[in-house]
């Protein structure tokens, strides 16, 4: 069996998930957990441009264009996660996750 | 495929010093590290545009509220290190992350995706991509505005609204 | 393309100047080394360029604040050996000599890795956004199809080369000028970015060289059709300039280093070569802003003239930028500092609302490209209307409440 | 913000609580610093940009100034008062000649009163310009209004010059008059300079005092009140900028005051803009002053020939000299036991007593801001430490 580079870059895109996964549940930081999902997020988008890079082909950037609304979200989710981060803090005087876990402040 | 592996093995490399350290900022300077080798993949496999989003997205901005999360949330002054969290939460982890890298790298290797077809590699102009998401993508593109503008409404309401109401309390819980 | 071709096209011996000359030097070479050496030699003219302007821009800018401030400026230094001090015109090399000669101080407890790796990174990421400006006709060294976004996605990352500096030197004052560091930059990055997407929309392109194509011509036979002769044009350049004033840390928005409050901010812990360094990316940073400001509004190589078309293009983007320079320094001699929460609040209150109804008034103006006649003075009336009206009353809100007085005496 | 949190109490029931948090940020800001207008440090509590505390701290340039007064004679004191506010050494000594005046019954024949005047004018010309200058160079305007104010400053340095030989340290006035009489040459220039000083007003204010950024920086910040300056006793034009009409040339009418026609302007918010238009008004004031007393200036001894200054014992007693400075009520309190020097040589600083309401104007507001309104204070360290 040959590989491709698709197939390289899916490992790379697959160990950087894991990175991302482990770092999500070892830490209990919420905004290293926060960077994790990131990285997960990320690893996902590397596989739409292999994909688009090497796949089959499909309609005209679809990959990209995947990617690039895939961005806009992680972007909003960042802003919006931090914004929750920063409020949980000020509430709890901690990020660690463990001590947030009231429903109410 | 040197650039690649080139590529690859740093962003790898940041990114899992970075989730391992104990220096908040550190972390973080290292995942814009990451996030910007990661645009370097983008711009190898000839996504320019994506490239650069990424870059100004990530490295610039999103890189930005981290850093503001983390100042902001510092527990003392000077101190901006995280303990390391219990052994067994850790084991824990990498054990899952292994299994499932496991599960991945086995399932990419074992499947039969077939060598690229020759000098077929894409490309697609700015102009294309413009035309694209106003064209197919339009409603997509309109959704991503309006959850854009709730998103940085909701984060500052969220960061805003409780410091009015964080003051309102403190005189209370002090004599 | 061969030396003799780009000649007949632009039949002009001067405009092709620099391409002649690199193709003398490398035009021997073998076809993908001459690739190489050509970049390189671009990279290196570049550099070299742009270092000498940096040299005398420092001069001309302590030169112009002492003639601002009555006072003569330096005019010391000689040239070495024949002792003549012609103005001072060596003052940049003495303040070279010393910058790296002079004790480089990293004080205790600071992050040393990131205290060394700030103005490294600060300089490289403002190099690489030299890289795409379109110099004259022929002459851009990266030529990418998504430029504009390249520009500000390298631009983007000088903004953690400042925190970097700013937490890294351990200095309470380095650290508050950090975090207003984050706020300005974060505030004006927005109204930035807004105010180029219209010079984009009308050019239809991302690619700086279409960008300065689409600003070709002259109007009624004089009026040169740059971006900045129109009324969105016109705003569009005025918010991208106060952006780039921010953006570049430069009075009145000097805040991360505002000496009368945090000392230098984010530069207080630096010394020596590594404060040149800064010193060095802060005025790279504003050339290439100022550049970026010609490329988008002011026709970028384009002659203001008809007939002034002979002399080469680099020239008038040279003299184009040498005049942004000199608004910049001139503002510096003359404005106040502005508050930090003014300052952000002059960007989300003020700016970006104006560079958002920017964006509409562009899309009215290249939808009625066609209208002619009595219908122009329509247009032109709707436009600056549109301009006028909500920076009249968006500027009424932000200085409400500020006023002259009048005062009472007691007799 | 909730307001009642920035009243001082407030603010330190707020400061204890944020410190148990680990929340603040405690800068030092001097001895060494840019615009504490010499060796003052301010130590600040930040909650971000807010100041939650200020605690300032002085005594770095302590020089023994009224223990000194007590052990050389009542001339030898003279030169030292140059020392004490070092910008405006005219007025220092003015106050010290008549304390001394006052308590040997000494008279002052009218054209020294007269000389005396247009030095007094002159020096508040000269302080407030400065302070107009150092002022603007605390907003940021990157020293181009300082350098203006500093030429200006210039023309009445060589004044002072040419007529006591010193520019900053005069050592002028004598108890019962004045030591070098003025030449007409001198008055001359004076009166070209004051003839000129209007324009030279109109240029600063049309380029600073309609500026947004400065009306912005200014307006609102730094705010005293009118109830709070009286109790500390704050003089001057700070206290003139809360709306209180107090000017020792109206109240007391000392010297020949009373013969001149002028105004005393007044704020109405306190804050530093009206800190600054007061002293630019004052100025304009200062111009008529200058320009009655110039017309004016008698011939005559510019010494009352009684006077004595060797072997100057005045009999046991105690007199208070006061004047109005150009920072407020600079008065000098002394005791005699018939000795030739003092017993007892008290001096009263205004931009000291001035400084003492620092915290109250800084709390709730920025980094940034305290350093106008230190600057609005209109401190010389020489005075404050002494």
């Amino acid at each position: 069996m040959t590989y491709s580079p698709l197939h390289l870059c899916l490992l790379f895109s697959s160990a950087l998930f894991c990175i991302g996964l482990i770092g999500a549940l070892a830490r209990s930081n919420t905004i290293l957990v926060l960077l994790g999902v990131e990285l997960m997020l990320n690893a996902a988008n590397l596989n739409f441009i292999a994909f688009w890079r090497y796949g089959p082909p499909t309609a005209p950037g679809t990959g990209v264009i995947f990617v690039i609304f895939a961005i806009a979200v992680a972007a909003a989710e960042a802003a919006v996660g931090l914004a929750l981060v920063i409020a949980v803090y000020r509430h709890h005087r901690s990020i660690r996750l463990q001590d947030a876990n009231q429903l109410k402040g | 495929m040197i650039p690649l592996l080139l590529i690859a093995g740093l962003t790898l490399a940041t990114a899992a010093v970075a989730l391992a350290l104990r220096n908040l900022i550190h972390s973080a300077l290292l995942l814009i590290a990451s996030w910007a080798g990661i645009a370097a993949f983008y711009l190898w496999a000839g996504a320019e545009f994506v490239a650069f989003a990424q870059v100004l997205v990530y490295v610039g901005a999103v890189s930005m509220v981290v850093l503001f999360a983390v100042l902001l949330t510092r527990r003392s002054r000077d101190d901006i290190s995280v303990a390391i969290d219990s052994p067994a939460r850790g084991i824990a982890a990498l054990l899952t992350g292994g299994a499932v890298l496991g599960v991945l790298f086995g399932a990419v290797i074992s499947s039969p995706l077939g060598a690229p077809a020759a000098g077929a590699r894409p490309s697609l102009s700015v102009k294309e991509l413009g035309l694209q998401l106003m064209g197919p993508h339009a409603a997509a593109l309109l959704i991503v505005g309006v959850l854009l503008t709730v998103a940085l409404l909701g984060a500052v309401v969220i960061a805003a609204g409780d410091r009015t109401d964080a003051a309102e309390r403190k005189p209370e819980g002090n004599p | 393309m061969n030396a003799a071709l780009l000649f007949a096209t632009t039949g002009s011996v001067l405009e092709t100047l620099p391409v002649t000359l690199r193709d003398l030097v490398t035009g021997w070479l073998p076809e993908p080394l001459r690739w190489l050496v050509n970049s390189l030699v671009g990279v290196g003219t570049l550099l070299a360029v742009i270092g000498l302007l940096f040299a005398y821009l420092t001069l001309a800018e302590r030169k112009i604040l002492g003639r601002i401030q009555n006072r003569p400026g330096p005019n010391r230094t000689p040239i070495p050996f024949i002792n003549l001090r012609f103005f001072g015109l060596a003052q940049p090399f003495a303040d070279g000599v010393k910058a790296i000669t002079k004790e480089d101080v990293v004080p205790d407890g600071a992050d040393k890795v990131l205290h060394f790796l700030a103005p490294v990174a600060l300089l490289a990421f403002s190099i690489m956004t030299l890289g795409v400006i379109p110099y004259g006709r022929h002459l851009v060294l990266l030529e990418f199809d998504a430029a504009v976004l390249y520009f500000f996605a390298a631009g983007a990352a000088t903004e953690l080369a400042v925190f970097m500096a700013g937490w890294a030197s351990r200095n309470k004052y380095s650290l508050l000028a950090a975090m207003r560091a984050l706020a300005q930059l974060i505030s004006y990055e927005l109204p930035l970015l807004l105010s180029v997407v219209p010079a984009v929309m009308l050019a239809g392109s991302l690619a700086l060289p279409a960008i300065v194509e689409a600003q070709g011509g002259w109007s009624y036979g004089f009026l040169p059709q740059w971006h900045v002769f129109t009324p969105w044009g016109f705003a569009g350049f005025i918010i991208f300039f106060i952006s780039a004033l921010a953006e570049s840390n430069r009075s009145p928005f000097d805040l991360p280093e505002a000496e009368s409050e945090l000392i230098a901010g984010h530069l207080t812990e630096y010394s020596g070569f590594k404060y040149a360094l800064f010193f060095m990316a802060e005025y790279f940073g504003m050339c290439a802003l100022s550049g970026m400001g010609v490329t988008l509004f002011l026709g970028g190589w384009q002659a203001p003239l008809p007939f002034l078309e002979f002399i080469p293009s680099y020239v008038w983007f040279g003299v184009k930028l040498l005049s942004l320079l000199l608004v910049f320094i001139w503002i510096r001699a003359t404005f106040p500092r502005l508050r930090m929460d003014q300052l952000t609040r002059f960007a989300w209150k003020f700016l970006v609302p104006l560079a958002l109804i920017n964006l509409g008034t562009a899309a009215f103006w290249s939808l009625t490209a066609g209208w002619s006649g009595p219908l122009q003075f329509v247009r032109w009336a709707v436009a600056l209307a549109l301009v006028l009206v909500p920076f009249t009353l968006l500027g009424r809100r932000l200085s409400a409440g500020v006023a002259p007085r009048t005062y009472r005496y007691a007799t | 913000m909730n307001p009642e949190l920035l009243t001082p109490g407030g603010a330190n029931v707020r400061a204890v609580h944020d410190a148990f948090h680990g929340d603040l940020l405690e800068v030092s800001m001097g001895p060494h610093h840019p615009s504490t207008h010499g060796v003052f440090r301010m130590i600040v509590t930040l909650d971000g940009e807010r100041i939650v505390k200020l605690k300032p701290v002085f005594g770095y340039l302590h020089r023994n100034h009224e223990k000194l007064g007590e052990t050389v004679s009542y001339l030898g004191s003279m030169p030292y008062t140059d020392r004490l506010d070092y910008l405006s050494a005219m007025t220092n000594n003015w106050a010290y000649a008549i304390a001394v005046e006052k308590l040997a019954g000494q008279p002052v024949p009218e054209r020294a009163e007269y000389v005396r005047v247009i030095l007094a004018e002159l020096t508040r010309l000269l302080n407030h310009t400065c302070l107009a200058g150092f002022l603007m160079q605390d907003c940021g305007c990157s020293g181009t209004p300082l350098m203006y104010a500093f030429r200006e400053r210039e023309k009445i340095l060589d004044l002072f010059e040419s007529l006591s030989g010193s520019r900053m340290m005069c050592n002028y006035q004598r108890f019962g008059g004045c030591r070098v009489d003025p030449t007409p040459a001198w008055v001359d220039a004076t009166r070209t300079l004051v003839g000129n000083y209007g324009a030279f007003l109109d240029e600063f204010e049309a380029l600073l005092t309609g500026n947004e950024i400065i009306m912005a920086r200014t307006q609102g910040v730094g705010v005293l009140s009118a109830a709070l300056a009286i109790n500390a006793g704050v003089t001057g034009p700070m206290l003139r900028a809360t709306g209180v009409a107090s000017d020792l040339r109206k109240s007391d009418a000392y010297g020949v005051y009373p013969r001149f026609q002028f105004r005393v302007p007044l704020g109405a918010h306190g804050d530093v803009y009206d800190r600054y238009m007061v002293r630019v008004l004052e100025m304009r004031e200062s111009i008529r002053i200058l320009e009655q007393a110039l017309a004016g200036l008698p011939g005559g001894p510019i010494m009352d020939p009684k006077a004595k200054l060797r072997g100057f014992r005045p009999k046991a007693g105690e007199a208070y000299g006061r004047i109005e400075g150009p920072k407020g009520e600079i008065g000098f309190y002394l005791v005699s036991d018939g000795g030739p020097n003092p017993l007892r040589y008290r001096v009263r600083p205004p931009s000291f007593i001035n400084l003492t309401v620092l915290e109250d104007m800084c709390l709730g507001q920025t980094v940034a801001d305290a350093v106008i309104i230190l600057g609005s204070v209109d401190i010389v360290l020489g005075e404050v430490d002494r």
